[in-house]
């Protein structure tokens, strides 16, 4: 397994990786999503002890399962919104890559959303849609398919010139069989390489968003707006920073790892 | 071989390559000698180790390559053990190298003037004895690109000193990579197949320029090439490589009229010449073996009509059938 | 050209050399040295504050409490506080009288004074700062002179007459002014003489201007950087009708101990030097000793506590959520003890203060379009009764304002004139009862455990604490299970102002800050039926109105207290206010409790003051 | 076609650009469905009548179809009113305007720190492929990145200034841009309003030292955003210019190996780092938000904070768009420089 021993990182990011999924799923069956309405304010911001291993937040939970249950949140947020970006940003990018007619007007619109930072868009989004998840989440699709669309349309604009497509062609394949079908799968490769890193982003992202007040609320549990709050408490209660920030941390780390890899394997300039 | 003081001296070099985590042998008991003045022409089809070699001299050979064993020797200093500085110094005096596709040995973001002109960096004892200052020592180095530019026959050189490579032909950017190598008087310039990537008319121009030039200023040079034509154009000797290893040296007027090893002959009848008046190709059946399982014994044997026993169980050792010839084949061998 | 080709893994011994990461690391180092946080000198004072000023014009509103501690310490008023106590004394004037029965106030002003431009204080600038606050009419500020909200005639004569206080159609051209100015509202009888006159007897008055709404600025000063309006407004010589004044927003210019040396906009960061000519107060008395005040403003909590600990500042502000970093946990809680756990620092207080936490119940919940909800639980007193009851004021004082809150019986502090501890509240936390009574109205209103209905508690998202309050009374409503579903919702500070302002919500949590001890914002906002809160809950009683009025031209204190308690209790009975508590963090003036190092010398709690008066400080 | 064409070509191109964003943006403030538009024009906690609203309503062109609210609200933002912020008590536009230089300081200082750091880490990285100094250099960028920023800000404030701070060594200032007690003593008079710039032009040593000591911590938080894409590329790009042929041919001139790496390789590896300066400084404006907040660095950024944190959607969609814009103007200066550095983009 000499690929194992010479992408040490990349194994090592795909394991962490995988150990956060795991108890990101299990969690809502191992936890009750009562914990996060069970506010007791008596024993608010206690020390990590027996009963609660990662001691408890400014609402008096259980932060070892909220942090858990954020994991579920957070990830599943994430992950959804880099898929779904990757979605409109491949047929997009396909599209305009392949047929000339769209390739101007396309480029000029993902022109306009890349020429405007992807925080400070959400942002924008988020302050006039409102605090919630969902809200968060169609801000963070709308400012990260852009990349994705100018990725694959340079992948397609290569792979159009070469012979097999243009033997299709005669063939007499339509554009939509031709994109669809030959196109994006020799294609998908790089582009799809940038989503683990881009995961990652999503994260600090989010965290970065409730850090300047987009929080969900005291509901929702999630890894940002828990670290977030406890910005206040950093001498008084660390683990409330310590916690939540590591699982940020931990997962965007690992993605960003694996990422890394993934980026450098799928590289045509790469390719040694 | 000839009277005049030997410039580069290869004995029994031997050099692995790592492929896919292997280290495999590449060179095997390479030997050459080249005079003052001689053109010594290394033929052989690709994959046979001629650039290899050619790297070896100054030590440039790739990180996935080692030398195993001979030794080289430049105007009688032996180089294999050199330190990374003590090459450094003797790359930039006293070998040239001159390679295929000039536009891709040129750097794009800098002019030509300043291509030539940073080797004097290296070595100002090449402007002149006397110390200067440095806005003078940039002066002398233009002067002197332009003269050597003017030696290759570029026209209008104070014009190409300030250009960019892209905006020159290819012609002309081989002219400057050779004026790049002369202006440091090596001792030795190394000619990598510097023609192949040229059109027809250009590399009559090129030959031509080399031969001038080894008249002029008593260039040594070793002459790399598959190309039969430029050898028996330009070369005073020839070393003929297989897969490794030189498996004839001979005078260039011997080996084309009585060559003795099969694969240099059937090199010679592959090529139709107006005397044979052949009308096909003669290709040689089979092709080169691969370095990373080789055939036993003498590499050429599967591919050569004359194969006996031998062949295929020993590498037959390098004889002298005559003086000045070298061969490497059991027809020579034992039974002679 | 074979496998290996030319062009190669070129890996030649490069290393950084050692004098180029010696000179990295020796730079660095210099850069460290020069920016050591030189300790402040002994007469210099440091303040980490939490939020800045925005401006520092007395007339303009008081969107950032940080404007009037600027105002306090620069301009000064005829009337103000001496020390510690609490009932005003003449400053800027030598004495008043009041007569026609408590219409008309001279006052007999101080001479030889001089405002920080060198130009004399005397009756014209008292006028001219009287008139200019009235004619502006800021929206956010004092124009009808004085409380808002209050109906006409107004305080000052022809001063309601000229703002329509918010009404509609403001008329602010020459004419306008000039009506204002005929009413003669401020009259200059001699060159040390002013006279008052106000449109109906007002308790207040004196106790009003002694605030920053009775600021005296330098009239050369201001009309030095006035300019004529172009665009129609009327005017008087150095102030525009319903119109900023763009320089006196950020410069200043009074008769005070402490002089605006810079206002920086962008980082919102004042700095205020030591009037060197300050004519020393009523007793002759005051010496600014700290030469220099520096307030910055510092946005992140976590940067605020650093700087304190480190030693960096003589003043943080640290928020009440964060307290426990500064002061031991248990030690308060359990003891009321205040002892900090960081060394050098003093935390002052408790003091009751002007800040109180209330929850409100809207009788009349209506839907976006203004007609009336179907479904209205609180028209029901019961309800409003068991939903009161179900709010641990107790537990909240204690754990979320973590004890930094005294019970109030009323909306007014223990700090303010007409605060009445007898008073009686008909709830306290009893769940039980809670369940009886929403089970009996559940049967009228028709919601029970098998067919609940679903209702929303919403908070300002910004304001976490008033999330804690909402997540309690929900979890304790829902653990009744008797039918009514609660759900907690944070909204954005918009959503959240516009859904209860518009009477969208049912239950709404709030605090609510004054600026002046005087109980008269409160009394109307909660008591009467135009009040600022009551409007929004859908509040009115006739008789609580009535008494509001005559207390309000009660010039008798005793008199006054007597019809302030009785409407009180009255507001009470009604049960629409759940009183949470009083702030008692001394946190002037901003909500979070000011952490002082030792070192600060001279410090004394007065309600009345707005933020510290730097005069009396000193460092050692 | 001409270095003059070739901008003028640019700039068309991107004045498309800054009118899409212009679109994006007004229908951010006016279009989204379920919002009330005038909500982001009043002050929520201020008593206001009825007809004080339908006169806003009135002069905002609220009640006319969309495309004619946008002819007003271009024109407005032509004139320079991109409307009121209750946050900065002032116009948007001023209030930015005044505020930018601190951001460009830092911003710059953030994108010269992450090259200074990224392009030597990224060419040892591609010298020493896949060895230890590759490894450490790639697990330090990655890991800066991974870190939540406003985190990053408070551990680095902690170390560098607070427990530095504690032991008596020198340490570095954790707020501000500069220190209050110098600023006072040796006042600078603005002239750019860049710190560093003026404190030099002015010869004002102290507060130059100053403001340099206030900018450290901050710019190396906001760089490490960057710096894991500037090492990547850096790498990415050394690796392939190390394996050109001109390389071996610098090489077999006897250069020292420090003229090969730095004049032949370096020169042409450096090519992608610039191009994508554009999008780099993009992230840097985006978490300029959060790190001005953290370090009090009173920039456009921490504006914005306190424009979200006061729900001031005037300012945070004004923000956005001036944002933009400067985005759009570093993207044509990144072009005009990539074609001076690279001579044959010129013709």
């Amino acid at each position: 397994m000499t690929w194992m021993r010479r992408n040490k990182l990349a194994v090592a990011g795909l394991l962490i990786f995988a150990a956060i999924l795991l108890m990101g799923a299990i969690a809502p069956y191992a936890i009750s999503a009562a914990v996060v309405r069970n506010v007791q304010f008596a024993n608010k911001l206690t020390a990590p002890d027996g009963a609660h291993w990662f001691g408890t937040d400014d609402y008096g939970r259980d932060l070892f399962s909220m942090v858990l249950l954020a994991a579920n949140l957070d990830l599943r947020a994430a992950l959804s919104v880099v898929a779904a970006a990757a979605a409109i940003g491949i047929v997009m990018g396909a599209l305009a890559g392949f047929i000339d007619r769209l390739d101007e007007p396309l480029m000029r619109v993902t022109d306009i959303f890349l020429s405007i930072p992807s925080l400070v868009l959400a942002m924008a989004i988020a302050s006039v849609l409102g605090r919630s998840i969902q809200n968060l989440s169609i801000a963070l699709v709308i400012v990260s398919w852009p990349i994705y669309c100018r990725l694959m349309r340079g992948q397609v604009l290569t792979e159009k010139r070469k012979p097999y497509v243009r033997a299709l062609t005669t063939l007499g394949v339509g554009h939509m069989r031709m994109i669809f079908r030959h196109i994006i799968p020799n294609t998908l490769a790089p582009v799809v390489a940038r989503a683990p890193a881009d995961v990652g982003l999503i994260l600090i992202t989010m965290a970065a968003l409730s850090y300047i007040g987009f929080g969900p609320g005291p509901y929702v549990p999630e890894w940002g707006s828990l670290v977030a709050a406890g910005q206040a408490y950093i001498f008084q209660a660390p683990w409330l920073v310590i916690f939540p920030g590591a699982a940020i941390f931990l997962t965007s780390l690992s993605l960003n790892l694996v990422g890394d890899w993934a980026r450098d394997a799928f590289d045509p300039r790469l390719r040694t | 071989m000839n009277d005049r003081p030997a410039v580069l001296e290869i004995e029994g070099l031997n050099v692995e390559l790592s492929i896919s985590g292997r280290w495999v042998p590449a060179l095997n008991q390479v030997n050459l000698a080249i005079h003052r003045g001689e053109a010594l022409g290394l033929i052989g089809e690709s994959g046979s180790g001629k650039s290899l070699t050619a790297l070896s001299v100054p030590g440039l050979l790739p990180a996935n390559a080692r030398v195993t064993g001979g030794s080289i020797r430049l105007m009688g200093e032996e180089l294999l053990g050199k330190t990374e500085q003590e090459l450094n110094k003797l790359r930039s005096r006293s070998v040239a190298l001159v390679f295929q596709n000039p536009t891709s040995y040129l750097n794009p973001v800098l002019t030509i003037g300043q291509q030539i002109a940073e080797i004097f960096e290296v070595s100002p004892e090449l402007l002149g004895p006397a110390r200067m200052s440095r806005r003078e020592q940039r002066r002398l180095a233009r002067e002197k690109a332009v003269e050597y530019l003017r030696l290759v026959k570029t026209p209008d050189p104070e014009r190409i000193v300030r250009q960019y490579p892209f905006e020159l032909s290819g012609g002309m950017q081989q002219r400057t990579v050779i004026a790049m190598g002369l202006v440091r008087r090596p001792h030795l310039v190394i000619a990598d197949e510097i023609t192949t990537a040229l059109d027809v008319t250009v590399q009559a121009q090129i030959l031509a320029l080399l031969a001038e030039l080894r008249r002029s200023i008593d260039m040594t040079l070793l002459l790399i090439t598959h190309d039969m034509g430029i050898i028996a154009q330009l070369a005073d000797s020839v070393a003929v490589m297989y897969s490794g290893s030189v498996i004839e040296y001979a005078d260039a007027r011997s080996l084309f009229r009585t060559p003795k090893h099969p694969y240099a002959k059937a090199l010679l009848e592959a090529v139709p010449t107006l005397q044979s008046g052949d009308t096909i190709f003669r290709p040689i059946p089979g092709g080169i073996p691969a370095i990373t399982d080789p055939p036993p014994g003498c590499r050429y044997h599967p591919r050569c009509s004359h194969a006996f026993a031998p062949c295929s169980v020993t590498v037959p050792a390098p004889v002298l059938p005559e003086a000045g010839r070298v061969v490497a084949c059991h027809l020579y061998s034992a039974a002679s | 050209m074979g496998p290996m080709g030319p062009g190669n893994e070129y890996a030649p011994e490069y290393r950084l050399g050692r004098r180029a990461v010696l000179s990295m690391s020796a730079s660095a180092a210099a850069v460290a040295l020069a920016g050591r946080a030189a300790a402040a000198p002994a007469n210099t004072l440091v303040w980490d504050i939490a939020a800045g000023p925005q401006y520092v014009d007395p007339v303009m509103g008081t969107a950032a409490q940080a404007n009037v501690m600027v105002v306090q310490n620069v301009y000064e008023r005829l009337v103000w506080y001496d020390g510690a106590s609490e009932t005003p004394i003449p400053w800027l004037a030598k004495s008043w009288k009041v007569e026609d029965n408590g219409q008309r106030y001279v006052f007999e002003l101080l001479q030889g004074i001089k405002f920080q431009d060198g130009t004399e204080f005397n009756a014209q600038a008292v006028k001219f700062s009287f008139d200019r606050a009235a004619l502006m009419d800021d929206p956010t500020g004092i124009g009808s002179f004085f409380p808002t909200g209050t109906a006409a005639p107004g305080i000052l004569k022809g001063a309601w007459e000229f703002s329509k206080s918010f009404g509609a159609g403001k008329d602010y051209s020459q004419s306008a002014v000039d009506a204002y100015m005929s009413a003669g509202g401020v009259k200059v009888l001699g060159p040390y003489t002013v006279e008052f006159n106000l449109a109906q007897p007002y308790a207040s008055f004196i106790s009003d201007i002694a605030t920053f709404m009775g600021s005296i600025v330098s009239p050369s000063y201001v009309t030095a950087h006035w300019k004529r309006p172009t665009d129609g407004h009327g005017f008087i010589n150095g102030a525009t009708a319903g119109a900023r004044d763009d320089w006196m927003l950020y410069h200043a210019c009074g008769t005070g101990p402490y002089e605006l040396a810079t206002f920086d906009k962008a980082t919102a960061n004042i700095v205020l030097r030591a009037n060197a000519k300050y004519w020393g107060g009523p007793q002759g008395k005051i010496k600014p000793k700290l030469q220099t005040v520096i307030v910055r403003t510092t946005l992140d909590q976590a940067t605020r506590l650093l700087d304190l600990k480190a030693g960096a500042v003589d003043i943080a502000d640290v928020s009440t959520a964060a307290i426990f970093d500064v002061i031991d946990k248990n030690k308060w809680l359990n003891d009321s003890k205040i002892e900090p756990i960081i060394a050098g620092v003093s935390v002052p207080g408790p003091f009751p203060w002007l800040t109180i936490y209330f929850a409100k119940m809207n009788e009349k919940i209506q839907n976006p379009d203004g007609s009336p909800a179907a479904f209205q639980p609180f028209a029901d007193n019961r309800v409003r009764k068991a939903f009161a009851e179900v709010l641990n004021s107790t537990d909240v004082r204690r754990n979320v304002f973590n004890g930094f809150a005294e019970p109030i019986t009323w909306g007014l502090t223990p700090a303010q004139f007409g605060y009445d501890p007898k008073l009686t509240k008909s709830y306290s936390y009893n769940p039980a009862e809670a369940k009886q009574l929403l089970l009996e109205a559940g049967k009228d209103l028709g919601f029970s455990a098998d067919h609940p209905k679903g209702m929303d508690i919403i908070y300002n998202a910004a304001a976490p604490w008033q999330g804690y309050i909402a997540t309690q009374v929900a979890a304790n409503i829902n653990g009744l299970n008797i039918g009514l579903q609660m759900n907690v919702k944070a909204l954005s500070f918009t959503e959240y102002v516009n859904s209860w302002r518009s009477k969208l919500t049912g239950f709404s949590i709030h605090s609510t800050f004054s600026l002046t001890p005087d109980p008269n914002s409160w009394l109307s906002a909660f008591g009467t039926g135009a009040g600022f809160w009551a409007r929004t809950s859908s509040y009115d009683n006739s008789k609580a109105d009535a008494l509001y009025t005559q207390q309000f031209q009660a010039l008798d204190p005793k008199q006054r207290a007597a019809l302030i308690a009785q409407m009180m209790q009255l507001v009470n009975d009604d049960m629409d206010w759940v009183w949470i508590g009083a702030a008692t963090a001394y946190g002037q003036p901003t909500f979070n409790p000011n952490v002082l190092r030792s070192s600060v010398k001279g410090f004394y709690y007065n309600p009345t003051y707005q933020g510290f008066y730097f005069a009396a400080l000193w460092k050692e | 076609m001409g270095f003059l064409a070739y901008v003028i070509k640019r700039l068309l191109l991107l004045g498309l650009v800054l009118l899409g964003v212009s679109i994006v943006v007004f229908f951010l403030l006016r279009g989204m469905p379920g919002v009330d538009p005038l909500a982001a024009y009043i002050t929520p906690g201020l008593p206001i009548s009825h007809d004080a609203l339908n006169s806003l309503r009135k002069e905002l062109h609220l009640e006319q179809p969309l495309p004619v609210q946008y002819y007003f609200y271009m024109a407005g933002l032509l004139h320079g009113d991109w409307g009121y912020s209750r946050t900065a008590t002032q116009n948007v536009l001023p209030a930015l305007l005044e505020r930018l230089p601190a951001t460009i300081e830092l911003a710059v200082a953030a994108v010269l720190l992450s090259v200074l750091l990224g392009v030597p880490a990224g060419v040892i990285a591609a010298l020493r492929k896949d060895r230890a100094a590759d490894l450490a250099v790639r697990v330090v960028s990655i890991t800066g990145i991974s870190f939540p920023v406003f985190w990053l800000g408070i551990i680095l404030q902690l170390v560098f200034f607070y427990y530095l701070g504690q032991l008596g060594l020198p340490h570095l200032p954790a707020r501000g841009r500069v220190d209050e007690l110098v600023a006072l003593e040796y006042p600078l008079q603005p002239i750019t309003g860049f710190y560093l710039i003026d404190g030099l032009v002015e010869g004002n040593m102290p507060f130059f030292l100053s403001a340099l000591a206030h900018l450290v911590l901050p710019a190396f938080a906001l760089s490490l955003i960057s710096m894991a894409s500037v090492v990547r590329i850096m790498r990415a790009s050394m690796l392939e210019v190390l394996r050109q042929d001109y390389i071996l041919l610098a090489r077999s001139k006897g250069l020292p190996a420090r003229v090969v790496v730095i004049r032949h390789a370096l020169r042409n590896a450096i090519t992608p780092v610039l191009t994508t300066a554009g999008t780099t400084l993009g992230i840097l404006l985006g978490g300029a938000v959060v790190v001005e907040t953290v370090f009090s660095w009173p920039g456009v950024g921490q504006l914005a904070a306190q424009g979200i944190l006061n729900d001031d959607s005037v300012l945070v969609v004004g923000f956005t768009l001036f944002v933009a814009a400067m985005m759009v103007i570093v993207n044509l200066a990144v072009d005009v420089l990539y074609a001076i550095v690279d001579p044959r983009v010129r013709y």
